[in-house]
């Protein structure tokens, strides 16, 4: 039983908890402990590096030291979300690289009684763990209900591969770790070009026909070729590609319903697990008819509570866009 | 020739075994009464350095010098020797190179005067010290001031003939006096000057029973916890012998007898420094490319300096280590 | 009386790789420490211990030698009998209170002038730390030359 | 100093110009050579404008007859460049080469300080350890090596031919080794050459058939050069000719056994992976020399036991089953390397999706398609083999000028652009896009080919390609290869769909050219070429005498400098054979045999086994012809009774305490 420190971030006790649950699942098949750090914070997701350095990595570092004191062993402390993983790899990183940065965030720690020396602890997604430590062998021997039939993109999104500090990862442009776990899952992998390009991560808040741009050519180009469902390894990819995907429909006038489901979702169903201890069927995008071909009975959802009657009312005009004019289609039909 | 010629031997320092081996040529000491009239040879007679003194320059015909110039009185002897003899040599290992009274010079002077009179078994409480001169009724008296590097014969006094080993093997004494008796019969002729006799011109492996293949040394061993191969080259068997670079003359006698060669008979004919050519032969042999590898074999030998200037610091070309010059040059400064 | 010392220090090469090494240098007009005095050899397996100890011993504050980087050599490997001749010598000076660090070995290729230049430049900074080996007194008995140099300013 | 006879040292300081006494006080110094080292021997000092001049060399030549020299030193450059000219002129004033030596002042002083004073007082050391190290120099004779006329040429390119059909021509034997079946090398693959666009084939096979054909060349194929010893004037190689399991001596060519034979195997070395050849095989139809050979791994009687089509068929009986290796010989004086270049691999630029997206092709398949004898009889199509392609991008500078990669420029990727673009322009009137970076076109009609290219309506979008990809985007991209890219000209990022991709990719060296380096005794750049004796006056010999290089071996170049260089090395080598011996350096170890104990420390450390043990005298020797003195076994010796010439104990030691000023006249202070 190799033990692990584990870094959950928000995500995964929100919008992504079908992440947790199914990791979860798998945890006890493949013989990994993982002990969550005590009072772990925020890892500062895409923006806070971008507004303001110093405070930003103090406040990633913070969770390193929580982490380091728990340490008793094990030196490896697991994110499976891409963008906690790269923010904390990125402080480590930094703090070494760039020791004047190090000393005014141990400054900042210090306040809290706080202190973290760079390179102690070892950074990884949990994806790089599942592939190096415990090896697809192991994990083929635990797969009992092969996922034949079954179509997979796998996307693997930006922040992994990229900037991969450590080389942990097969190619910066087109890696195959998550393909090849797919594949030992019994899943038919289709060839996804896509695979790390971006999803639009907060451009949904900030410039939402990007970020549909982004979902759509994602969305399209797994639908293209012949996907059921598609496989991601990051809360945020998960969010955009699923709740978004039916403003980006909206927005196109398309109407893809392309599922996305956690790797570890798959790999649940792989080892047998029944959907909903999976939290399979609380995804926006049902999962339902894509699991048939591999037998799974996914429970119908929900019928989705009556929206509120909108009052009637004078009907809004459609929202002026930046250039004045109403988008032309020039996305794929 | 009515008067025999006259034969000196002098100890300065050095441990005396010279004396004991020139003694152990057993009946051929007769003859040395026979050709030589001894007329200075402390450890054997009674005479004192005034009858020397006393004596016309260059009277005595054969002055055998053994003992490294550790004091001011080993100095003002060896001149007054160096005068009076008309040859002088360099007798064994401590007047050629410094021996192991040498190895002091790997110490500051001062601290070794300290430490001999602090050991465990030393009872001085009251942490006295011998001053070098002291004020009595009679007048001043002295003893003899302890120079801060130990030097070799030649550094101090011109030396004709140089006769290696610690001590010179009998054999080799007795061939020498054999030769000066010739000489004196007019039968041959002395070396020219400076020749090293009593020795061989190659190296102890020369003279060495056992079989030598192409040497590749994998790591360094001591000696006691081998199970030596008594035919096979100890080199080869990873045992640091110094054979190879030592002067033959000895007919290999520690090798022979399981030992590894240590080095007494000094450095092979015109080699500058003993110990580099040693670190040079041994370290080209190792069998190791990566630093980390070679450094591994290098920690098989456990006192690299002892193991290449046991015999020979003081007349290598560093003669003596940082600590010695350090108080050479502060002495200087004291007694100016 | 280190800050101005100006440590002389003997330096040997190897004839096909840093020799060149440090003509590379001077074409490029390439400015370095001029304290190392060169000596050329044909390889640096012709490296005797015995050269760098009549060199400290004979007034020099540091020895540096160079070589082609192992397994370029001219001669297939004879640069590894100087790594091994290098490290144990360090191990000797080390037992007679020299500082190891006043002998240095270095690997630069025929096409490494400024791996030679700088090498050289640091090689001295360190020594003029270490300040004078005044060996056995065998400085003062150096004649003293003509002026004593004034540095106007160091190369970089 | 022992009062042995005083040598006569004459000094000669050179200004060089100013290179020398723009930054050291000449004059001086000659002054200070001539007062403080009068002790040592200096009769006379002078300093001189350019001593490399014929009047500085007389300078020197009248001093010697008038003043009776017997040392001389010039203080000037380094020895790498005037050594022999100041050899030359002790020798015509008599006095024996070997007891000149160069004092380093320019490239080890004036150059590389700046502070005046400084500089003159190290060229006094300089000038003091020099004078104090020629005194110590003995006279020496050259040795003088007789030259075997023999040339063994490692290679069977354009490059290595050429060579050989001039050494051969010149009426000497050459042994021409060449690991493929045949020679040809890699213009064999290729279907036109720029700028002229003849067809390969038509200018090499001649020149293949006439080294195949000619009394003075012997052709050994299909073999490897297993080991090398001696020097200059006698190497002595063995060679290993690997099983052809074909005899030569019955075989016609006639190639029966390649239709017969039922194994079909994927040809990745001449085909680059497009075509399929036989189990026994010959890689072209003009393979010279014409027997095939039977490919072990995949023979069906080797792996199975069965079939043995060949040998029913042949009706020579050539087929021979139990063929062994066999191990040649060879004793030649000189040694040509024109080992050519391996290509880069594309599938390291993981965004360009070369073996991923299946209508991404490199050069040397292109080639391969575009060439009649090829696997598709020249008809440019698709990897489906069917559909010719109605747009093509080809991208420059694949692993070339890329810090990721290669850093150099691979010379060839420009022209070989648009060669193709005019080849796919001719064959298929498809529209074609050439990504480059800078279009380099430098020599004789090769720019006029690039205004060739453009007027045939190539479009050229300058600009580093970041990815090619078939994530369609828009409608017009599907079912296309998506090329993104920055257009600089334009400075617009730009997505060019295109229905087939050429990657240029760059050249390299040979994966095992390190090996291969170190088996002949010659180092590689820290690219892994070849390193030349001098990059721009002597690019064909090496530092090893008697061993040069010949080619893209030496760095990548054009077929036309390929061809140039192969000439060159042989007349280089033709130079040593006409010389009959050439004049080794006089710079050996000798062992005295009476200090040598037979200590065996010297046997294992000379790489060119010139150190030998004679057992009834228990005692080492040193055979003079071998040693290349390098001087390790003089400075390892224990005894010290191994002593070597021109690198003496004596003179470096003289030279260490004269750079220290150890053997100065004491100045009353």
């Amino acid at each position: 039983m190799n033990k692990y420190l584990l870094y959950p971030g928000c995500s995964l006790e929100s919008s992504a908890k079908a992440y947790a649950e199914s990791l979860n699942a798998i945890l006890e098949p493949l013989d990994i402990q993982l002990e969550e750090i005590e009072d772990w914070n925020c890892c500062g997701a895409t923006e806070y590096l971008g507004i303001n350095l110093i405070p930003a990595y103090s406040l990633i570092a913070r969770n390193l030291a929580l982490a380091v004191k728990q340490m008793d062993g094990a030196h490896t402390l697991v994110a499976p979300c891409s963008a906690c993983y790269l923010n904390l790899a990125k402080a480590d990183h930094y703090m070494q690289e760039r020791p004047a940065l190090g000393t005014k965030v141990n400054e900042a720690l210090a306040a809290g009684g706080l202190e973290y020396k760079p390179g102690t602890l070892d950074v990884r997604h949990l994806l790089d763990v599942l592939i190096y430590d415990v090896g697809l062998d192991a994990i083929k021997k635990k797969v009992t209900r092969p996922l034949s039939g079954l179509k997979v993109a796998p996307y693997m999104g930006c922040m992994l591969p990229r900037p991969d500090y450590k080389h942990r990862w097969s190619d910066h442009e087109h890696p195959t770790e998550l393909e090849d776990l797919l594949r030992v899952l019994g899943a038919d992998v289709i060839d996804y070009p896509l695979t790390t390009s971006c999803c639009g991560g907060h451009m949904t808040q900030i410039g939402p026909e990007t970020a549909f741009e982004l979902i759509c050519r994602l969305v399209a180009g797994a639908d293209e070729r012949g996907a059921h469902l598609m496989a991601t390894v990051c809360p945020m990819c998960q969010l955009n590609l699923d709740a978004y995907q039916g403003e980006m429909n909206g927005y196109f006038g398309t109407d893809y319903h392309m599922p996305i489901l956690f790797f570890t979702q798959l790999m649940g169903l792989a080892f047998g697990k029944d959907p909903d201890e999976l939290g399979i069927g609380t995804e926006l995008v049902s999962s339902r008819q894509a699991l048939m071909h591999i037998g799974v009975e996914v429970p119908a959802a929900p019928e989705p509570t009556a929206r509120r009657k909108k009052e009637e009312g004078l009907p809004m005009p459609s929202r002026l866009l930046r250039n004045g004019h109403k988008h032309e289609k020039e996305a794929v039909r | 020739m009515t008067a025999k010629p006259k034969f000196a031997m002098y100890w300065a320092a050095s441990c005396g075994g010279c004396e004991i081996a020139v003694l152990n040529i057993h009946e051929k000491i007769l003859d040395v009464d026979a050709n030589f009239d001894v007329v200075f040879w402390p450890v054997a007679m009674d005479a004192k350095y005034k009858d020397v003194e006393a004596m016309e320059d260059g009277s005595i015909l054969l002055t055998l010098f053994n003992g490294g110039i550790r004091n001011d009185e080993n100095e003002h002897i060896a001149k007054l020797l160096r005068k009076k003899s008309k040859i002088l040599v360099a007798f064994g290992s401590c007047a050629n190179e410094g021996c192991i009274p040498g190895l002091a010079n790997l110490s500051d002077s001062r601290e070794i005067v300290h430490t001999a009179f602090n050991t465990i078994s030393t009872d001085n409480p009251n942490q006295i010290y011998p001053r070098t001169a002291f004020d009595v009724p009679e007048g001043e008296i002295h003893i003899p001031n302890i120079l801060p590097v130990l030097k070799t014969l030649d550094q101090v006094v011109d030396v004709d003939y140089y006769m290696p080993g610690c001590p010179p093997e009998s054999h080799q004494i007795a061939a020498v006096i054999d030769l000066v008796v010739q000489v004196l019969q007019g039968k041959a002729e002395l070396p020219p000057k400076g020749t090293v006799i009593g020795a061989g011109n190659s190296t102890v492996c020369d003279e060495c029973k056992r079989t030598r293949n192409v040497k590749v040394i994998k790591s360094f061993e001591r000696i006691y916890n081998m199970q030596i191969d008594p035919a096979l080259c100890l080199l080869e068997q990873g045992i640091p012998c110094n054979g190879p670079a030592t002067r033959s003359g000895c007919n290999a006698r520690c090798p022979a007898a399981g030992a590894q060669c240590i080095g007494c008979y000094g450095p092979a004919e015109g080699v500058l420094d003993y110990g580099a050519r040693l670190i040079s032969a041994f370290a080209s042999v190792l069998d190791a490319k990566e630093p980390e590898e070679i450094d591994h074999i290098l920690d098989g030998l456990v006192d690299p300096t002892g193991q290449f200037y046991r015999f020979n610091l003081a007349g290598s070309l560093l003669k003596a280590g940082v600590p010695a010059w350090k108080a050479e040059s502060t002495h200087e400064k004291e007694k100016v | 009386m280190t800050e101005n010392f100006e440590p002389t220090i003997i330096g040997f090469t190897c004839n096909w790789c840093s020799y060149r090494a440090a003509d590379l240098a001077g074409t490029a007009r390439m400015k370095y420490a001029p304290n190392v005095r060169l000596i050329r050899l044909m390889c640096s397996g012709r490296l005797d211990p015995t050269f760098v100890l009549r060199a400290l011993s004979s007034g020099a504050d540091g020895v540096m030698i160079t070589g082609c980087h192992p397994g370029e050599c001219h001669y297939i490997e004879q640069n590894y009998k100087a790594l091994r001749r290098y490290l144990l010598l360090k191990r000797v000076l080390k037992g007679l209170g020299i500082e190891p660090e006043r002998v240095k070995l270095i690997w630069a290729s025929a096409a490494e002038g400024a791996k030679f230049a700088s090498e050289t430049t640091a090689f001295v900074e360190e020594i003029r730390k270490l300040g004078p080996l005044n060996w056995g007194k065998a400085r003062d008995q150096l004649p003293v030359i003509s002026e004593p140099i004034q540095r106007e300013e160091v190369a970089a | 100093m022992s009062e042995k006879k005083l040598e006569r040292v004459g000094v000669y300081v050179c200004h060089c110009g100013t290179n020398i006494a723009g930054t050291v006080d000449v004059v001086s110094l000659a002054k200070w050579a001539e007062e403080k080292l009068k002790h040592l021997g200096v009769v006379v000092a002078r300093e001189y404008k350019f001593m490399c001049s014929s009047l500085g060399q007389e300078l020197i030549e009248k001093d010697i007859k008038e003043l009776g020299l017997t040392r001389v030193v010039v203080a000037a450059c380094s020895p790498h460049l005037h050594e022999k000219t100041f050899r030359t002129a002790a020798k015509n004033a008599g006095l024996n080469p070997y007891l000149v030596e160069l004092a380093s002042i320019r490239e080890q002083v004036s150059w590389v300080h700046t502070d005046k004073a400084v500089a003159t007082e190290k060229a006094k050391a300089v000038v003091a350890g020099a004078v104090s190290r020629v005194i110590e120099n003995k006279a020496l004779e050259e040795i003088k090596v007789p030259i075997n006329p023999n040339t063994l040429i490692v290679g069977g390119g354009i490059a290595g031919i050429q060579a050989a059909l001039e050494i051969a021509n010149a009426g000497f034997h050459v042994y021409l080794v060449e690991r493929e079946p045949s020679i040809g090398g890699h213009m064999a693959q290729f279907d036109k050459t720029f700028p002229t666009l003849d067809c390969a084939a038509c200018i090499l096979t001649p020149r293949m058939v006439e080294a195949g054909t000619h009394p003075n060349i012997t052709l050994l194929t299909w073999s490897e050069v297993v080991n090398v010893s001696g020097y200059v004037g006698s190497f002595h190689v063995t060679v290993k000719k690997k099983a052809r399991f074909v005899n030569e001596e019955l075989c016609t060519g006639c190639a029966i056994c390649q239709e017969k034979c039922p194994k079909k195997v994927i040809d990745d070395v001449f085909e680059a992976g497009l075509g399929y050849r036989k189990a026994i095989y010959t890689p072209f139809a003009q393979a010279v020399p014409k027997f095939p050979v039977l490919d072990k791994e995949n023979c069906t009687y080797f792996i199975k036991g069965t079939c043995k089509a060949c040998e029913k068929f042949c009706p020579t009986q050539a087929i021979d089953f139990n063929q062994q290796d066999q191990y040649v010989d060879l004793d030649v004086g000189n040694i040509i390397l024109a080992t050519g270049y391996d290509l880069f691999d594309a599938r390291r630029v993981s965004n360009y999706g070369y073996g991923r997206l299946p209508n991404v092709f490199t050069n040397l398949e292109f080639e391969r398609l575009s060439n009649a004898a090829g696997p598709t009889s020249g008809n440019i199509v698709l990897r489906d083999g069917k559909t010719t392609p109605k747009s093509v991008g080809i991208i420059h500078c694949v692993g070339s000028r890329d810090k990721n990669f290669n850093n150099y420029c691979s010379v060839i990727c420009c022209m070989q652009g648009l060669k193709f673009a005019h080849l796919v322009h001719e064959r298929t009137g498809a529209t074609v896009y050439n990504f480059y970076i800078d279009m380099r076109t430098a020599y004789k009609a090769y720019d006029e080919f690039y205004q060739r290219v453009l007027e045939e309506g190539t479009l050229f979008v300058r600009g580093k390609v970041a990815e090619v990809t078939d994530a369609a985007r828009y409608e017009h991209e599907k079912g296309k290869l998506i090329i993104q890219v920055e257009d600089t000209l334009i400075g617009k990022q730009r997505r060019i769909p295109v229905d087939m991709v050429i990657l240029s990719s760059g050249l390299q060296p040979r994966h095992d050219a390190k090996a291969v380096g170190k088996q002949f005794g010659i180092s590689c750049s820290t690219d892994g070429w070849f390193t030349e004796k001098h990059p721009k006056l002597d690019p064909v010999a090496t530092m090893t005498e008697g061993i040069y290089i010949a080619g893209c071996a030496q760095g990548p170049k054009d077929i036309p400098s390929s061809v140039a260089q192969g000439a060159a090395a042989s007349a280089r080598v033709l130079d040593k054979i006409l010389q009959k011996e050439v004049a080794l350096e006089p710079i050996k170890a000798s062992i005295d045999h009476d200090k040598c104990s037979g200590c065996r420390i010297c046997n294992g450390l000379c790489p060119f086994n010139a150190i030998a043990f004679i057992e009834d005298d228990q005692v080492s020797d040193i055979n003079p012809a071998l040693c290349q003195g390098c001087g390790t076994c003089v400075a390892a010796c224990p005894a010290g009774a191994i002593s070597g010439t021109g690198f003496s104990d004596e003179q470096i030691m003289a030279q260490i305490d004269g750079l220290l000023f150890r053997n100065l006249l004491p100045v009353e202070a």
